[in-house]
């Protein structure tokens, strides 16, 4: 799973998979972080401007 | 008033009048008042401070049981009476296995009478030699029934010592207390004294990751026949003038992790 | 960068000399810690690393026939090397393919029992641990230390008795010798045989009596050139290393499927 | 400051990134699959130091040398001994799982006296002092009543030290009642005497013959010495010697065999005096053996040529007449022909007239004593122990006939008729059997109609078992004394029958006994001390072990370095110096059988119009049926088709099937006229149509649960037929019905 | 009671009602727990599996609802990638009824395998090679991505939303939501094909095995397309349901009809290339490795050529063309039909690329193997459909899941509580049905 685990190797197939998934858990992870920052700084702001 | 009866309040309210539930300014108002971040930040603080004392100090205390040996042991003594240092005692058998732990036969020879007055050599001859019961010790170094350890291929086929993987407990005057995992029943000497798993010698841990890091550089060199596709030649040739030495080249017996072969290590 | 020449380790059975006796099943089970259970007579549920099958040749009284086939874990080669139909599948590298050996290993504390090896093989040659291995009182005394008993939950198979490989390595290393001779490594089905009928060693070495019982046909994955041996389900691909030897025909086409107007001259490995 | 909701929450959120950055969910996890690694309830073998022990395996009369691995005092695998003249290296599958008995739950721990009813299971534990003061006690007030003859012996085998000690027990003591179980070599010891003149055991050169006619006999199914055998029929494969099976189903030998011939069930007899007739006619036999070394070839062959031409053969045995010709001419053509009988695993002696007729063609072809032939064996004479002085007690019960007939006037040449004692003493006839020893032998399983075996067994007052298993016989017994297993003793295992050159293998003890057993020689020699006078005078050995070291004398040495003892200068007899007849020749009709024309084949229990099919016995090594059952590994390897669950399946072609409306795994009841039994019917095309097949070796209801309950015992099913000329059990089956269930 | 937690707009039935329906389907539940918990202690052996049948009908529920899952990828698709906003109407049911059938999946797995307590070496040891770790990993993943697709569901209740930084939350969650969801659509593109693949590359099982581009087989494009195709009438399914059972109408027509016109579409191109892939199968793959069409498909008692046409011809072609044609979409009882089909026959394709590919004979001299599953193991699967229940219930009554509801259904009496609809337990089952399905 990474590239310290003794499976690691470092070849095409572990390097497409294990990118994928890494890839996607980036997104993930900077998408939620972002939301969570902001979140957090609109609440401290009182920033109210949005309706849905 | 706290927060949670703030709440219970609100609810109470809406229950009532549902119409008044819009998001109204007035608690808004409320919520902001208490909105400091100093009391959130220390909690935070506490949790964490809290909750790595307990991870890293009171976790380890509670995970093993400390076990005393059934008898006192000094290695220097005995290093220093024998001819041929370790492999006095810990022998190896004609049929390439190894003996480990001495049995009593071994000690026999010269404590078949109590040789000083030291109290655990009093007790080691009553309880044990003439009643001709084996001590039970317990065995820092003991693997796992899975695993396949040959010290024949490690002294004798690679000639090492026995220090890169035991340290030095030949120059020790007296046993250490045995910890054993309560959970899985090892000694705490494979997972390593620290938590963390860190290490700072080779004899530090006995963890599988600790076994390969060393064959990985000494890994048997098997000749490949068509292990490989051609963009994985290619993507090993660019790896290995990124990384030199990581390439799969030439690596170890297994298919999966070009390292040496699970079987080499596990039975 | 030194290399040395890989072993491939097979097996090569003589189903002509093979009676049915069963030793050599028993003779894995003995090695191999393999446990038991009050009913084994259901054999989905029965732990056999070495299975002996019954075939029979399906023609009524009197031309009956029947012939006895004992099968280990074929340790497949795949298409290229190491591409076993189980190997490839393992979600967690507890089963692997050696590459110095040929041998395909099971590892059981790695195994966390998803089962995906045994719908991959073929030859159902691998067996999962649906109970705790339990020993009448006292019976776990003649389990043998080489080889660890399995827990509950895992999947097992035949190791081609990997154990004595180990052992009879210790006994070099203790002789200054790096070299096996070819019956210092033998598995323990081989040696129980009665019949003499399983013979065991390197298919990559010409001086071993299975190179050169079978001849194996590097051009075309290891296919036997001895126009009686045979393997088990050639065509598919998986390039198995235990070979099959008989003097009868319906046997060895009955090693693999055919279509109905087909010989088995014509067949052709499948690309897997 | 007051501790609300977000401060909770943040302290939580704190603890949880603490918590991640601590290592106690990751060591917890890694320590939790590491627990599922090592769970305390999987055993975990001790390793120590790996040793090998010679020995030789008990488990069957095959005499195979064993190579025990042993790591410190626990034995972990037993394998073939390499370089063994019998087995060399390759071990069958009961004896690769001893094991499991030396270790089972089977093993009797103690000498265990019963507590009330027999065959209960109830048993309390006595000390061997009191055990064998009873049996003292006991036999002490048979012989002051001037009984002596009543008690009685059933024993696995009177060759090798333990049965002769027996044996010298018993003459000492006054008693004529020691009766061995009985198989093929009964008949076969029987035709060597009556032809030869000898007192031998057969002894086939299978190695170096080259075309070998089996009526019957399962060369790959346990016959004989089952290893020795495969052994011989892989040299067969690669030497191009031809095998010829009759038998009428498809066994594993007929599948093996070069050719299968099926033939009706029990005309094996016509169809041997069938080929005689054809290479009488043709001239094909051995004109010198014939002329020099026979004597009654005239009277036998008018009588072979006159009855038994090839049409009549071919209408009573199925097997058309081309195939008969052409059967015997490859038979007396081949350069080493040898023809062999006994049925299976040859447990059953079989009909007399079978035997003789057999081993006349090898007579015909001339292939007696010579190499690739059938040799008189005669024992190897190791056991040389002085004469026992018997008092009048003794010599007086001595004088008595035996209980089972043999020897008598009817059956004057026979040894042991087993056979005959229940009946004997269901019948009461002549005088009851009021003590019975039962060592190396399971009667209650092994003999033929269980009930009336049984029923015999309850009328012995005193029944006292030497089995180290829990065995059927042990579990109706008055009293265990408990054998050590035979991994724990020392033992002569005298030379195999069957086997040409006499070999001796040593058992030894691989480990030091596990339980408070005895080894059944010291119990015997105990027990003689415990009787005094000049019974105890004939045993004047301290122990057992000494006794066999002091018998076998320089041999000791040998077996004890290699594990066995060959005869160095075994030499062929000549046949000037083979036949001990009147006439010194060999007698191809002997007088005392009686005249040639009474030849009459076997006649089978039950009418035809009650039962119309033939009820076969089938033996499989993987089923073994002697003293002990199958071991659990053994009971693993039974294929499915065979037993399912705890029920045994039938084998019946499918025609037969088709007419009784049954289909594959149907549940059927099968009856004979002894005994009735639920059955699974497989559907198998190698089976003659009208047959059906039963397998022998299931059905226990004593050993381990891994054994018992499972199956049917064939022997409830079928009972003794006695041969007229031997009094031998010649039954191959029996008449049966069979209903859908 | 609950009144404060229950969306503004929108009736529902009173609390204890809603508590008889939890509990009824919560012994349902917890009957299953027990189960799970038997298989968990005493291990495997509970179940009817065997070596033959190493894979059985858990791995077929988890295909199975990844499968019927696959609406939610979908439908997230063409909300979001491609703007589609009539679906605005059904999406976050559609997200909701693919986070029950995701976590039902994992949970599944959770007792598949002999050695829970090791289940996270899929992991930490990783087969890149396996497809299965393929399966694994993505599920995983797109299991994270539909946990943050619901949780601005969960957050916008009432009493949520109430807290800025939910609210807040929210918010700015609902504005990236196109980015979780595309990556939602890359993972499961690959878990769904990986599914797939985890019987087509079978090489040993002839059966199974199918030729393909690289490392993947036909399967595994097979297994995401029908996903796509199917799933969606899953969510239409389970939202008619949900419409019969609170007798209320939830989602515009118009977001059904579009929902059902891209699936019919779908469905067809899929049995299409699902017809080819067969022939091919049947006619060469299969052939060269010395077997026929009917060598699967005879000699057994229950595996015959039906089977495949009852797959590709009446749960393939019959809803496909009911789908595709305006009056087919329009008529309800069509569209239920045509749903109901579809979501069969998408089981029926899992069914068979698991417990058929485990029932044929690969060795000529090997037999038919037959299964039925243990109680334990019909237990265990009927627990995600209880737990689907119980959280669709749940989120029903709390959470503003279909934001057309109260536009759909005003409210005219004020004291909405009394006269609100009541479960009637005879739905239960209907309810059962196509969820486990």
């Amino acid at each position: 799973m990474f590239p310290f685990s003794f499976e690691w190797i470092w070849d095409m197939d572990h390097v497409v998979f294990m990118g994928g998934l890494w890839y996607a858990l980036t997104i993930l992870g900077i998408g939620m972080t972002y939301c969570i920052i902001k979140a957090a700084i609109d609440a401290c702001r009182g920033n109210d401007e949005h309706h849905h | 008033m706290s927060a949670l009866d703030n709440n219970a309040k609100e609810i109470a309210e809406d229950a009532g009048g549902e119409e008044l539930a819009t998001s109204s300014p007035e608690i808004n108002q409320k919520e902001q008042d208490n909105r400091s971040a100093g009391p959130v930040i220390l909690f935070f603080i506490i949790g964490l401070f809290a909750s790595l004392i307990l991870g890293w100090i009171i976790f380890p205390k509670l995970l093993y049981s400390k076990k005393k040996q059934p008898i006192d042991f000094n290695h220097v003594l005995h290093v220093a009476e024998v001819e041929d240092g370790c492999e006095s005692c810990h022998f190896f058998r004609e049929d390439g296995t190894y003996s480990g732990v001495p049995k009593l036969e071994q000690c026999i020879d010269c404590h078949e009478e109590i040789q000083g007055d030291s109290p655990d050599e009093i007790k080691f001859v009553e309880e044990y030699v003439s009643k001709g019961r084996e001590v039970p010790w317990l065995i820092y170094s003991r693997q796992p029934d899975c695993v396949f350890f040959s010290h024949a291929a490690h002294v004798k086929g690679a000639g090492m010592d026995c220090v890169t993987c035991h340290g030095h407990i030949g120059e020790s005057e007296s046993l250490k207390i045995y910890e054993e995992n309560r959970i899985t029943g090892y000694s705490r000497d494979i997972w390593g004294k620290s938590i963390g798993g860190f290490k700072k010698n080779t004899w530090d841990r006995m963890k599988m990751d600790d076994c390969a890091e060393c064959h990985r550089e000494k890994t048997a060199n098997i000749e490949r026949t068509d292990v490989k596709t051609p963009t994985n030649r290619l993507i090993d040739h660019l790896i290995d003038m990124v990384y030199p030495g990581t390439s799969k080249s030439g690596k170890g017996g297994s298919i999966q992790t070009e390292r040496d072969a699970c079987f080499v290590c596990h039975k | 960068m030194k290399h040395k020449k890989a072993k491939k380790y097979g097996m090569v059975i003589n189903l002509d000399k093979c009676t049915g006796c069963g030793s050599c099943m028993v003779a894995c089970m003995a090695e191999n810690n393999v446990p038991f259970r009050k009913d084994e007579s259901d054999k989905l549920l029965s732990i056999t690393w070495m299975r002996v099958y019954k075939l029979t040749n399906g023609k009524p009284f009197p031309n009956t026939d029947i012939c006895y086939l004992p099968r280990p874990c074929m340790h497949c080669e795949g298409q290229h090397e190491g591409h076993s139909p189980c190997v490839t599948v393992c979600p967690a590298v507890a089963t692997d393919y050696n590459i110095e050996t040929g041998i395909v290993s099971q590892i059981y504390t790695r195994c966390f029992g998803c089962r995906y090896c045994m719908a991959s093989c073929p030859y159902k040659a691998r067996y999962f641990n649906w109970w705790d291995p339990v020993w009448p009182d006292g019976m776990e005394k003649y389990l043998s230390p080489n080889v660890s008993p399995r827990m509950r939950g895992v999947v097992e198979k035949c190791s081609f008795c990997f154990h004595r490989y180990q052992m009879a390595k210790e006994k070099a290393f203790m002789e200054g010798r790096r070299k096996l001779k070819e019956d210092e490594y033998q598995t323990a089905c081989t040696q129980a045989c009665p019949a003499g009928a399983i013979t065991f060693g390197d298919l990559n070495n010409p001086n071993h009596a299975v190179y050169r019982m079978v001849k194996p046909d590097p051009k075309h994955h290891g296919r036997p050139t001895n126009p009686n041996a045979f393997r088990l389900l050639e065509r598919l691909g998986t390039n198995p290393k235990v070979y099959y030897l008989s003097s009868r025909e319906w046997v060895r086409r009955v090693g693999d499927n055919y279509l109905k107007n087909e010989s088995i001259a014509k067949k052709t490995v499948h690309q897997g | 400051m007051k501790i609300d909701r977000r401060s909770f929450l943040s302290f939580l959120i704190g603890g949880a990134a603490g918590t991640t950055l601590s290592p106690l969910t990751w060591k917890l996890m890694d320590d939790s699959a590491i627990w599922t690694q090592m769970w305390p309830w999987t055993p975990v073998p001790e390793d120590g130091e790996a040793s090998y022990v010679n020995s030789a395996c008990s488990l069957c009369s095959g005499g195979c040398g064993i190579t025990v691995r042993k790591i410190d005092d626990r034995a972990v695998k037993i394998e073939g001994m390499k370089g063994h003249p019998l087995n060399n290296g390759g071990l069958c599958i009961l004896g690769l799982s001893g094991l499991q008995l030396l270790y089972g739950p089977t093993r009797v721990w103690t000498p265990l006296k019963r507590v009330g009813k027999r065959g209960r299971g109830r048993w309390e534990k006595i000390s061997w002092k009191g055990a064998v003061s009873e049996v003292a006690e006991t036999l002490g007030d048979l012989r002051k009543k001037g009984q002596s003859h009543t008690a009685g012996i059933i024993s696995g085998s009177d060759r090798g030290t333990v049965p002769r000690l027996f044996d010298r027990f018993l003459t000492v003591y006054g008693s004529p009642n020691l009766m061995r179980t009985s198989s093929i070599i009964d008949s076969y010891e029987l035709t060597l005497h009556l032809m030869q003149g000898v007192q031998a055991l057969p002894g086939f050169d299978f190695e170096n013959a080259d075309f070998i006619l089996s009526f019957g006999s399962g060369i790959v199914d346990g016959w004989g010495s089952p290893v020795r055998m495969f052994r011989a029929n892989s040299t067969w494969c690669n030497t191009g010697g031809k095998v010829v099976q009759i038998e009428p189903r498809l066994s594993n030998t007929a599948a093996k065999s070069d050719k299968w011939i099926p033939i009706n069930p029990g005309t094996e007899t016509a169809l041997a005096l069938g080929i005689a007739h054809v290479i009488i006619k043709e001239s094909l036999y051995d004109a010198e053996f014939i002329n020099y070394y026979s004597e009654g070839f005239e009277d036998w062959k008018r009588f072979v040529l006159d009855e038994y031409g090839p049409d009549s053969v071919a209408t009573i045995t199925g097997i058309d007449s081309a195939t008969i010709i052409a059967l015997a001419s490859s038979f007396a053509r081949a350069s080493k022909p040898l023809a062999i009988c006994g049925r299976g695993q040859g447990t059953t002696p079989g009909s007399l007239n079978e035997c003789t007729a057999v081993h006349a063609l090898n007579a015909l072809v001339g292939n007696i004593n010579k190499k690739g032939g059938i040799f008189a064996v005669a024992e190897p004479d190791y056991i040389n122990w002085p004469e026992v002085e018997m008092d009048a007690r003794a010599a007086v019960g001595m004088q008595k006939d035996r209980l089972d007939g043999a020897g008598s006037k009817k059956y004057p040449f026979s040894r042991h008729l087993l056979n005959r004692l229940p009946q004997a003493i269901n019948s009461g006839e002549k005088y009851p059997l009021k003590a019975l020893f039962v060592a190396g032998a399971n009667p209650l399983y092994t003999m033929s109609d269980s009930k009336a075996v049984k029923k015999a067994f309850d009328k012995v007052p005193f029944v006292v078992s030497f089995s180290s298993y829990m065995d059927e016989t042990a579990q109706n017994a008055d009293l265990i004394l408990p054998n050590h297993a035979y991994l724990e003793r020392y033992e002569d295992i005298p030379t195999p029958a069957g086997m040409p050159k006499p070999v001796i293998g040593l058992s030894r003890p691989v480990v030091k006994p596990l339980f408070n057993t005895k080894h059944t020689g010291d119990v015997i020699i105990l027990l003689a001390k415990a009787m005094g006078g000049n019974i105890a005078d004939a045993f004047a050995w301290n122990s057992y072990d000494e006794c066999l070291k002091e018998t076998l004398g320089y041999k000791w040495r040998v077996m004890v370095e290699k594990g066995f003892w060959s005869h160095p200068d075994f030499f062929v007899q000549t046949h000037e110096e083979s036949f001990d007849t009147v006439s010194g020749k060999f007698e191809f009709a002997p007088k005392e059988t009686g005249s040639l024309k009474q030849f009459k084949p076997v006649k089978i229990e039950g009418d035809k119009t009650n039962y119309p099919l033939l009820l076969i016995p089938y033996d499989s090594i993987r089923l073994a049926n002697g003293v002990v059952g199958d071991p659990p590994f053994v009971m693993k390897s039974v294929d499915d088709t065979v037993l399912k669950g705890t029920d045994v399946f039938i084998e019946l072609n499918p025609k037969t099937a088709g007419e009784h409306g049954l289909r594959e795994g149907q549940l059927a009841m099968l009856s004979t006229p002894v005994g009735k039994a639920r059955v699974k019917v497989h559907l198998f095309d190698g089976i003659m149509p009208g047959l059906v097949a039963l397998p022998r070796g299931l059905g226990h209801t004593a050993f381990d649960d891994y054994l018992a309950g499972k199956g049917i015992n064939f022997n409830e099913l079928i009972g003794p037929v006695e041969d007229s000329v031997s009094g031998l059990d010649a039954a191959w089956g029996i008449r049966v019905k069979l209903a859908k269930a | 009671m609950d009144s404060a937690l229950i969306p503004r707009g929108v009736k529902r039935c009173s609390l204890w009602q809603f508590l008889l329906f939890i509990s009824v389907v919560g012994a349902v539940l917890l009957w299953g727990v027990y189960a799970m918990l038997l298989c968990w202690i005493k291990g495997l052996n509970q179940t009817n599996m065997n070596d033959y049948y190493g894979f059985a009908i858990w791995i077929w529920a988890d295909l199975a609802v990844i499968a019927v899952g696959g609406g939610a990828f979908f439908t997230g698709l063409l909300r979001y990638i491609f703007g589609k906003d009539e679906l605005k109407s059904i999406i976050n049911y559609a997200v909701l009824i693919g986070f029950i059938c995701y976590s039902s999946a994992l949970l599944i797995l959770a007792y598949d395998i002999g050695q829970p307590l090791r289940g996270w070496f899929i992991f930490w040891h990783a087969n890149v090679h396996s497809m299965l770790t393929e399966v694994a990993f993505c599920l995983s993943c797109y299991f994270g991505v539909l946990t943050i697709e619901f949780i601005p569901l969960i957050l916008e209740n009432r009493q949520i939303d109430r807290v800025p930084f939910f609210h807040h939350l929210s918010h700015n969650m609902h504005e990236i939501m196109a980015v979780f969801a595309a990556t939602g659509v890359f993972l499961s593109f690959f878990h769904q094909g990986s599914l797939g693949g985890v019987a087509g590359v079978l090489f040993g099982r002839p059966f199974a095995f199918r030729e393909g581009i690289l490392i993947w087989p036909w399967t595994f494009f097979l297994f995401t397309w029908s996903a796509a195709a199917c799933g969606p009438c899953f969510t239409i399914l389970i939202t008619k349901i949900t419409e019969t059972v609170t007798r209320k109408k939830l989602v515009k027509d118009s977001a059904i009809e579009l929902l059902a016109k891209i699936s019919g579409w779908m469905i067809l191109t899929y049995i299409i290339a699902k017809t080819i892939d067969t022939w091919y199968w049947a006619t060469v793959t299969a052939p060269s490795l010395g077997q026929t069409l009917m060598d699967f498909y005879s000699n057994n008692p229950l595996y015959g050529i039906w089977i495949l046409f009852a797959e590709i011809v009446i749960c393939g072609f019959v809803p496909a063309a009911i789908l595709i044609t305006k009056k087919g979409r329009k008529n309800s009882v069509a569209l239920w039909i045509a749903v109901i089909l579809a979501v069969v026959g998408v089981c029926i394709n899992r069914w068979v690329m698991v417990l058929q590919v485990m029932a044929v004979p690969v060795m000529s001299f090997d037999y038919w193997a037959m299964y039925f599953p243990s109680w334990q193991e019909i237990a265990t699967t009927i627990l995600p459909v209880a737990y689907g229940i119980i959280l669709v219930g749940l989120a029903h009554r709390y959470l503003p899941v279909f934001p057309d509801e109260s536009e759909l259904n005003p409210i005219e009496t004020l004291p909405a509580e009394e006269e609100e609809t009541v479960e009637p337990p005879v739905d239960l089952e209907q309810e059962l049905k196509p969820a486990g399905a």
